[in-house]
């Protein structure tokens, strides 16, 4: 699974794009979101805030409920600032 | 057309692009985004925009087809820079033609408003007191809205 | 600023003249209006603009004092050509700069819709069928009136 | 009283600029609007709908009822057409 992360999401996480193998009883983006805050410190700060969080899964914006599967690119970052 | 680049771009030959050889534009709007010299009372030295390449491609496109769907357009511009940028440059430049000026100027301002909030990029802005990510307003998500209840504001939209 | 002239304009370099070396602004609004090859379903080879010298250059300061009155900008620049023109000829350029887009984009809205009403300008169109004035649009004045009972549309208003 | 026309008004009349002298009982727009009519067909055709009239005394946008003087400078115009 491809995880990309955007804006603070990526500076408190330290890093903006793995590649990860999520055990198979993560299927939809709010357990992946879960999971990966088990991950460390950066993590649990970067997504402890649901509310700010967005998420887009091939580069299609979702929301929690959505489903991934490992072949999934998916993208977690900030409320977008564009223009 | 969309355009996502990290140089700079020529307002006067974009422009051009949207109106040389087809007279059928009655109006063209245009708005031009420029990084500001002052953020939050802080002076600022630099901002970097940092967006997801391929998505912001797709979303861009899909608020280009948002408006020609909403409005009866010739010429769609949207061009949108990222990288590291310093106070007056340009940032993002939305061009609209039309027949009619109502919609080429209501279009634009509804792109401007959605790129906004809808277009995958993120500021850094660097400051006398160091780095800060840019947060979203409140403002910018009610002027997005404005645009979600009603087609167009005028009465010159599509049927 | 007030422009009023019989020569084209350069799009790129009036609007280059309203941000260059000014790192406070955030937001540019441009329209442009073009002669169009079409009116009421005839083929126009030209339109000829008359305008009352001396009247026309009052009329369109006062504009931009009064939108310089509603909204909080930095510069304005309005260019209005008169003579005969062609489709596809450029008539009329309306810029307007604020720190913030709003206010840009509400104005500059507004200065090209009470242009339509408020400056003395007549169009003479020829197409095959001889020579005739454009009529002033119902829907003109419905768009200039828009603006007559609210000061502006968004928190920008200054105030 | 300096004239001007514009528009229609003027390719009516036939003329775009002229000094005329009014008796003294012209004193409003209403009146030498009247006055002109009557100087021809051209100035009747012209000014026939007030409701298409619009007036500029001195460069300044005025009703019917605005007065008028010798010294002025009179603009008689159709609704205009900027932009």
């Amino acid at each position: 699974m491809q995880l990309l992360y955007f804006g603070w999401v990526r500076t408190k996480i330290g890093s903006g794009r793995e590649t990860l193998d999520p055990p198979a009883e993560i299927t939809d983006v709010r357990s992946l979101v879960e999971w990966l805050k088990q991950r460390g410190d950066g993590y649990q700060e970067a997504l402890q805030d649901l509310e700010t969080i967005r998420v887009a899964v091939n580069q299609e914006m979702v929301d929690l409920d959505a489903l991934v599967s490992p072949s999934d690119e998916i993208a977690l970052f900030p409320p977008m600032t564009g223009g | 057309m969309i355009k996502v680049q990290e140089q700079d771009f020529d307002i006067g030959a974009e422009l051009a692009s949207l109106t040389d050889g087809n007279t059928s534009v009655g109006g063209l709007g245009c708005f031009v985004g420029l990084v500001r010299d002052m953020a939050n009372e802080e002076q600022i030295s630099s901002m970097t925009l940092e967006h997801y390449p391929g998505m912001t491609e797709k979303q861009l496109a899909a608020l280009e087809a948002e408006a020609r769907d909403r409005w009866t357009l010739l010429d769609v511009l949207i061009i949108h820079r990222y990288g590291r940028l310093e106070p007056g440059d340009r940032i993002v430049l939305v061009g609209t033609t039309s027949a009619h000026r109502e919609a080429a100027l209501e279009s634009c301002h509804f792109l401007i408003d959605w790129l906004k909030t809808k277009a995958p990029f993120w500021k850094l802005e660097e400051s006398d007191t160091g780095e800060s990510w840019v947060a979203a307003r409140d403002s910018d998500d009610d002027a997005a809205d404005r645009w979600s209840d009603t087609a167009t504001q005028s009465e010159q939209k599509k049927v």
